[in-house]
């Protein structure tokens, strides 16, 4: 199918349109965040200002639209370019994992054998290492840094994505047009990228758009744990951390603090839930039994 | 099949050990001084002390290889060495943890399966219509909020407003009848061994305390195996032999019960194993909002401390557990899959 | 169905929302007290243990020979000892080097044995001879053998020649007993400790609170492996690896209170000692929770659930004024924070300071050393927002390494406070005007979750930006383990210091932080340690140990802590205070600076 | 034909509302079926013929599907009209249908005998030991060897000659009036091909019933059919009885099918196909449907659609213009293009 159709169906479909509009509305945020969110110095533009240095949360008011998180952080300003956080997490995280897995479950399945053996023990000896015990880890020994987050999501996030790539290739291997090629004597490089990724891809897209959204998510639970983004990123998911201790609310009112919660919270449903929306019509798009 | 076990079993020792190799490799990077952050973990505890006395106490400076075999060599002995960060031998640290967070995930598997494919199913079924998007839009939230959000927001609903489900594991009370003499520990499972016990009111409790975590948790998976079961029964239900049995007469309750939901079960199980692997790894957040002992806190504060030997511990367990799981998968496929049960 | 599901729902949630937990009319569980608390404890062994989670516990269950009075850090009350010794009632010596206790009759260990003179002998000597590194142990050898003793290793080597004690041969071992034994002698029920010079704050060293002075039941503790009161056990016993401490997870004392479990990291659970000397404790259970979540700790304290909590600064407005709730504020504790500023940075693999040079791209090793340029970060930091709102107002301003109340403190001495155009005076004239001219770069770091830290540094980071275009820092969050490198390395250029006081005496705050030996100096290299004793900050500390005329022990540590602003030694932040926040139910409840944690015996629970 | 009709037709409509438009994929249909003939229904793909028979079955997916209007009059009753529930009772009771796609017609996770008891249970009311005898007897039937055996075996087991035949038995198992049977054989090989239609014919006879032959195989139709029904983007072209349809198409639609047929009796090298595709069923011409690819298409065909006109004693034709079409056949030219050479 040509992208241009799929872009044109995506389009036409309202959930798909609606979850295009709002990824389109946070790259003009991403884009024009100089404009909308002006750095003190642009060498630190992600580094939150602080408005004070007080630590309880204060509501918005002039100068602070969305009000100031734990510590003073402006809320506003780390939203404004936590949305480039959140796509270059998104993009490079989901991008390099999704490239490893897709090498990785190709080869295995394509050559099969003491090949693919070896690869999915790695996989194994990957996966047994707890998420969050591997990242931890890793970051301590790179040091804090969003860089080194995304390192750390990166060497530890590409095994599902090599399962997947696996099952699908091996379901096409067999498939009469591969045997067909291999029986013509095609070189296993031509086999692989001309029939074989071709054509197992969809699947692997479809699941890096759902992980797009849910990148920040992880990031936050980085974060909570203390070996997220550095403190004072601009960074949607220690926006939503610096909620933690005052979601309950203060006396008398559980609202209290609803903007540390409500803002970053609304902005990361959004992200995730435009690329779940973009993902469940591409795969009805794709799905060849609904055309 | 049984070949098949046998064979999964051999394979483990190779991962057990790629996985302390790379463990360990991964912490080895660092130098001794950092090293000692295992066991100095509070910048209050620096004072009065002498690094350099330390290092040599902990064999921090050796080379690394001579470190991984001292720690190798009390493995093959049956010691997997004193986790600093736990501040007990490893086996006891992880057992002494793991019950509860089975517990936890054993709990909450059946609400988050059932419910996440009860869902998916109903979703799937009015496909595009306005139950459908509600729900999608709901798991999607459930997907958005980090963990903690909800953990809190249960916690102040079902603890703080309505009193119910308090967090901790057990109350004063129970903890007491469970530590008298009398009361055996057979699985260190807070719910199971009350009911050995005949004590009614250990498991009332327990399981009390398990709610908050459960709810947590089953808000936060919901939508995970939603997703999936949705997804997968769109496609079963456009297969021919859904066709075939609504032209049987066959009712549309059980067009979907019996003949859709056990073939869109298939990838719900794939994806069920490594679910429950991240159930019992990635309960951190919500034990430590329910400040519930488990074996997820364990992990992020040895993993933290940079405690190696907690670190393996842990990691080891899990290539277990992995290995496990994945059998359990596999025959819950051919149980479901008669293809798969016949070759 | 579904209709009806969505508005009980609905309904749930704007109740919870809307409704605020109300106050318990009765006393929820009269019989337990529950205080949930953060961290955990390292070990039950009093000798082992210098941690507050470790302390608070053996404070419940091990007894000191005296306690303190109340509130006061100063003076003290009999406790397992029957008279605190003074110079009025002759229990300490004419020339200030022997103390005496009387020891308590009729008192048993909550197993049954009775205390004796023997046991407090046993314990101080078993203390002495386990002294793990890095352990509390050298309070003991301190005044026992004089300064520049701080282990068994120096006496060791003093007596038989031998550096590490665990190469100790059998009659070496002898010769190194005799000597210790020397030092602590039994007299019916008479205990004395020979101590080699006069030491002030002997008795703060013993007095409650102190895990290190914790009296044991000697046949017990043989009888858990611990050290058999032989010579020939000194090496087997001597700086014992945490697992293998055959105290780590056991208790026996003569306190109010019995360890029934210990599940580490979650919780603690004590039973009264009924037999307990001073008469049973109000309540059967005390129990102390760790819970690390901050919400999960307010939500049990305002279902009562939880009696007490640990409620930091910054949270505690979150439950100030609820009803059922109170909370003690302004109380005072004895620790601090500083910046410390490195004297003498090292510059190889330092990545810290740039270039390392005074080029406007680093700063060089010798950055610190320029009184100008510290004067210039001490007028850079704006110490009244910090307290009013990094501390909520909960902190006093630090006059130098000495904290309120202790000798040496005094409120009217000269401190430091925002004046950016005093700050610009001193760069001016620091490295000769060079450093003006040329501005400098570097790292300000802290270690990654601590926010005060972080806020600390941000606070410098922005004044000193704002003085000169050229001035540049960048505030760089690492990990705990990087941190404590580079600390240990000498490669920060500037690193945060916090004390917690092991007892209340001045000695306690100048030799850590002023002395060439002391642990903070080495944070500020060999520039720093040779100035201070060219200055003669050695000798006032050495001087001021050793006097007991109290009024002499003012004027040198009031002298020193002027020395520490005069000379800008480094930054000195703040003296933060704790606060308390309870059930008002808990009745009995004082607050001690010295304690670690609660005090469960002197509470009770009654209803309003 | 002056019997009762079992199945009436008229005026059938079912439209798919989807988010592109309105797809009339049965744009006014009409056509009997008597109790015992077999009903050809013929037309490419797309042209709404299956859509037809699931409008019988009320099969069609709603949404986006819907019957807008017409009858369809089973046994008098109409069947348009019937609840959910009275419909499950006439499905595979009193009309069956089997499929194109024998592989993934029958349940996968399900033995075959298990997938036939079901509609006997479901329709016959008796016991399941009973539903299995009569399910082996209905193997038997329909040529399987060893259906003792073959109850109990999953389809995937199954060959697809072997599976089409266990559809029929479940399709037939109970005695329907009515078998619509979708493609049956366009799955299959050549050879079995003939043997199921062979086994359809002979089922036919014994058990009485009427069958709706849906196909794009004229070949198919030749063979089985007593009555045929063209169908062409929605609506029936052509109707009438099989020889006539053979002996003389009147509709250019039918003639180009026709001579699209490689025929073993005529020595001819060249096949003739009807250029171009059926036009969007969102994109409909103005006029007759088939405008765009009809040679004979002139002035009135593009403005006026043509109706459904009896030209000679029951045969039906949709085309203003069939009698020019007869001209062209008599001086034996082509209409169509070559489509090349086939041989």
């Amino acid at each position: 199918m040509e992208w241009k159709e799929i872009l044109t169906r995506l389009i036409k479909n309202k959930l798909s349109l609606f979850g295009l509009i709002i990824i389109l509305f946070f790259v003009l945020v991403a884009v024009f965040a100089p404009y909308l969110a002006p750095p003190r110095s642009p060498e630190d533009a992600y580094e939150i200002p602080r408005a004070g240095w007080q630590v309880e949360p204060q509501p918005p008011r002039e100068g602070y639209l969305f009000g100031t998180a734990q510590g003073s952080y402006d809320i506003f300003y780390g939203m404004v370019w936590g949305t480039r956080t959140a796509f270059r997490i998104g993009v490079i995280v989901v991008g390099l994992s999704s490239l490893f897995g897709i090498i990785i479950g190709t080869l295995s399945a394509y050559y099969g054998g003491i090949i693919d053996e070896f690869f999915m023990r790695i996989t194994d000896v990957f996966m047994s290492i707890p998420f969050l015990v591997a990242a931890m880890v890793l970051t301590t020994i790179l040091g804090k840094g969003l860089d080194n987050v995304m390192i750390a999501l990166v060497t530890f996030g590409w095994m599902g994505t090599a399962r997947l790539m696996r099952s699908q290739v091996l379901e096409i291997k067999n498939e009469e047009f591969v045997q067909a090629s291999i029986a013509l004597g095609a070189s296993d490089t031509r086999i692989i990228f001309k029939h074989i990724i071709a054509n197992c891809i969809f699947p692997v897209l479809i699941q890096a758009f759902m992980r797009m959204g849910s990148m920040v998510i992880t990031a936050s639970a980085l974060s909570f744990l203390g070996v997220g983004a550095p403190e004072g990123y601009a960074d949607w998911g220690q926006m939503i951390t610096f909620a933690r201790d005052w979601i309950l609310g203060g006396q008398g009112s559980a609202l209290k603090y609803w903007y540390t919660v409500v803002i970053p919270g609304t902005a990361i449903m959004l992200f995730s839930l435009s690329w779940n929306l973009i993902g469940d019509a591409f795969r009805d798009i794709l799905d060849p039994k609904l055309n | 099949m049984i070949n098949y076990i046998i064979r999964r079993f051999l394979i483990l020792p190779f991962i057990l050990f790629g996985v302390t190799i790379l463990v360990f490799s991964m912490i080895m990077m660092l130098g001794p001084y950092q090293r000692l952050s295992t066991y100095i973990n509070d910048p209050a505890q620096l004072k009065g002390q002498d690094m350099d006395k330390l290092i040599s106490k902990y064999g921090l400076d050796d080379p690394w290889y001579e470190q991984y075999s001292r720690w190798i060599g009390g493995v093959v002995h049956g010691d997997f060495g004193w986790s600093e960060s736990a501040g007990q031998p490893v086996t006891e640290a992880i057992f002494s943890r793991f019950p509860a967070t089975l517990e936890l995930a054993l709990f909450a598997v059946i609400p988050v399966v059932m419910g996440g494919i009860w869902l998916g199913v109903l979703s799937a079924v009015h496909h595009n219509q306005k139950f459908d998007h509600i729900i999608r839009i709901i798991s999607t939230i459930g997907w958005s909020f980090p963990t903690f959000v909800f953990g809190l927001l249960v916690l102040m609903i079902f603890y703080g407003v309505l009193g119910w489900f308090p967090p901790g594991r057990l109350s004063a009370d129970a903890a007491a009848i469970i530590r008298s003499a009398e009361f055996v520990r057979y699985t260190g499972l807070n719910v199971l061994d009350g009911i050995l016990n005949l004590e009614i009111n250990v498991v009332f409790d327990a399981f009390r305390h398990l709610i908050g975590p459960i709810v947590t948790l089953a808000i936060v998976w919901w939508s995970y195996i939603l997703r999936i079961t949705r997804s997968s029964m769109l496609e079963t239900l456009r297969k021919d032999y859904i066709r075939t049995a609504r032209a049987k007469g066959v009712a549309e309750k059980f067009v979907i019960n019996k003949h859709a939901r056990r073939n869109a079960l298939i990838p719900v199980v794939t994806v069920a194993g490594p679910m429950v692997l991240g159930l019992l790894g990635g309960v951190v957040i919500v034990e430590s909002v329910f400040g519930y002992r488990g074996i997820g806190q364990y992990a992020a504060q040895a993993a933290q401390q940079l405690d190696y030997s907690g670190i393996l511990g842990v990691a080891m367990y899990f290539s277990f557990l992995l290995i496990l799981i994945n059998l359990i998968v596999d025959v819950s496929y051919a149980v479901i899959d008669p293809r798969i049960r016949l070759e | 169905m579904q209709k009806k599901l969505v508005v009980l729902l609905t309904l749930v949630l704007v109740f919870s929302v809307f409704s605020v937990v109300g106050a318990q009319e009765e006393v929820n569980s009269p019989n337990t007290f529950t205080y949930v608390n953060i961290g955990d404890q390292s070990t039950l062994d009093p000798h082992f243990a210098y941690d507050t989670g470790s302390s608070e516990v053996i404070y419940q269950v091990y007894e000191t020979l005296i306690g303190y009075d109340g509130e006061s850090v100063k003076n003290f009350t009999p406790l397992l000892s029957t008279e605190v010794p003074s110079q009025e009632n002759g229990l300490i010596s004419e020339d200030g080097s022997d103390y005496t206790f009387l020891i308590r009759e009729g008192v048993e260990f909550s197993n049954g044995n009775s205390l004796t003179a023997e046991d407090v002998k046993y314990s101080f000597l078993r203390g002495m001879i386990s002294d793990r590194s890095g352990g509390p142990i050298w309070m003991l050898y301190e005044p026992l053998f004089g300064a520049g003793f701080a282990g068994l290793s120096d006496v060791t080597a003093d007596v038989v020649g031998v550096e590490d004690p665990k190469q100790l041969t059998d009659e070496q071992a002898e010769k190194v007993l005799a000597v210790l034994e020397d030092k602590i002698t039994v007299d019916g029920n008479r205990v004395t400790f020979h101590l080699e010079s006069p030491y002030p704050p002997f008795l703060n060293i013993l007095a409650q609170g102190a895990s290190w002075g914790s009296i044991l039941d000697k046949e017990w503790s043989i009888e858990q492996g611990a050290w058999d009161g032989t010579a020939a056990d000194i090496v087997a016993s001597h700086d014992p690896v945490k697992e293998e401490d055959p105290l780590f997870d056991k208790m026996m004392g003569t306190g109010p209170f019995v360890l029934t479990e210990w599940v580490n990291g979650d919780h603690v659970v004590f039973n009264r000692n009924n037999n307990y000397w001073r008469g049973p404790a109000n309540f059967k259970t005390a129990i102390i929770r760790n819970v690390d979540e901050w919400s999960t700790r307010k939500l049990m304290l305002l279902r009562g659930d939880a009696d007490m909590i640990y409620a930091p600064t910054q949270y505690r407005s979150q439950v100030e004024g609820e009803d059922g709730i109170v909370v003690t504020t302004g109380i005072p504790a004895l620790q601090n924070m500083n910046m410390i500023l490195n004297w003498d940075i090292t510059t190889e693999g330092n990545s810290y300071i740039g270039s390392g040079k005074l080029d406007g791209e680093g700063i060089p090793s010798d950055f610190f050393a320029d009184e100008d340029v510290r004067k210039a970060f001490s007028y850079a930091f704006n110490y009244e927002a910090f307290i009013e709102q990094v501390r909520m107002g909960e902190a006093i301003q630090l006059r130098g390494p000495i904290v309120d109340p202790l000798l040496g403190y005094d409120e009217n001495s000269k401190v430091y406070s925002l004046n950016l155009e005093k700050a610009e005076e001193h760069f001016q004239k620091a490295f000769d005007g060079e450093l003006w001219e040329t501005g400098f770069t570097m790292d300000l770091v802290y270690n990654s979750g601590n926010d005060p830290r972080k806020t600390a540094a941000d606070m410098l980071k922005s004044y000193i930006e704002r003085i000169n275009p050229k001035f540049n820092i960048n505030v760089r969050g690492v990990q705990w383990s990087t941190y404590l490198d580079a600390s240990v390395r000498g490669t920060l250029p500037a690193s945060f210091g916090g004390w917690l006081a092991d007892f209340p005496d001045p000695h306690n705050f100048v030799q850590p932080f002023l002395d060439s030996s002391g642990y903070y100096a080495n944070r500020r290299g060999d520039t720093y340690k040779n100035w201070a004793d060219e200055v003669g900050i050695n000798d006032l500390i050495a001087e001021g140990i050793s006097t007991t005329d109290s009024a002499r022990r003012e004027e040198i540590y009031k002298k020193l802590q002027k020395m520490s602003i005069d000379n800008a030694i480094d930054l000195w932040i703040d003296q933060p205070t704790k606060s308390n926040t309870r059930r008002t139910w808990v009745k009995g409840w004082y607050p001690n600076a010295v304690r670690p944690g609660v005090d469960f015996y002197s509470m009770d629970k009654v209803a309003e | 034909m002056s019997k009762e009709a079992l199945v009436e037709v008229k005026n059938l409509k079912t439209y798919f509302y989807t988010e592109e438009g309105v797809v009339k994929a049965v744009d006014g249909v009409d056509y009997e079926i008597y109790p015992g003939e077999t009903l050809g229904i013929v037309g490419e793909s797309g042209c709404g013929k299956s859509v037809t028979s699931l409008s019988i079955m009320r099969l069609v997916e709603s949404p986006p599907g819907r019957i807008e209007a017409g009858e369809i009059n089973f046994k008098g009753t109409d069947l348009t009209k019937l609840s959910e529930k009275e419909m499950r009772k006439i499905r595979g009771n009193d009309i069956s249908m089997i499929f194109q796609e024998p592989m993934t017609s029958l349940n996968p996770v399900y033995t075959v005998g298990d997938q036939i008891i079901e509609a006997i249970t479901l329709h016959k009311g008796v016991k399941r030991k009973e539903a299995r005898r009569q399910a082996i007897e209905m193997l038997q039937k329909v040529g399987i060897p060893l259906p003792e055996q073959r109850v109990d075996e999953y389809p995937h087991q199954l060959s697809g000659g072997m599976r089409q035949r266990v559809m029929i038995a479940m399709a037939l198992s109970c005695d329907p009036q009515l078998l619509i049977a979708d493609e049956p054989t366009t799955a299959l090989d050549v050879t079995i091909q003939a043997q199921i239609l062979e086994l359809m014919n002979s089922l036919k006879e014994s058990y009485g019933m009427a069958i709706m032959m849906i196909t794009h195989d004229l070949g198919v139709i030749a063979e089985v059919s007593d009555r045929v029904a063209v169908m062409y983007a929605g609506k029936v072209v052509e109707y009438t009885d099989v020889d006539t349809l053979f002996d003389d198409p009147k509709h250019p639609y039918t003639w180009g099918l026709m001579n699209s047929i490689p025929k073993l009796d005529k020595d001819v090298d060249r096949l003739e196909a009807i250029p171009g595709s059926v036009p969007s069923p969102l994109n409909f011409p103005e006029g007759c449907k088939f405008n765009t690819r009809c040679p004979l298409a002139k002035g009135k065909c593009y403005d006026v659609e043509p109706p459904l006109e009896d030209t000679d004693g029951g045969h039906m034709v949709r085309c203003w213009r069939y009698e020019h079409l007869e001209e062209i056949k008599k001086r034996g030219e082509r209409i169509y293009e070559d489509r090349g050479v086939q041989k």
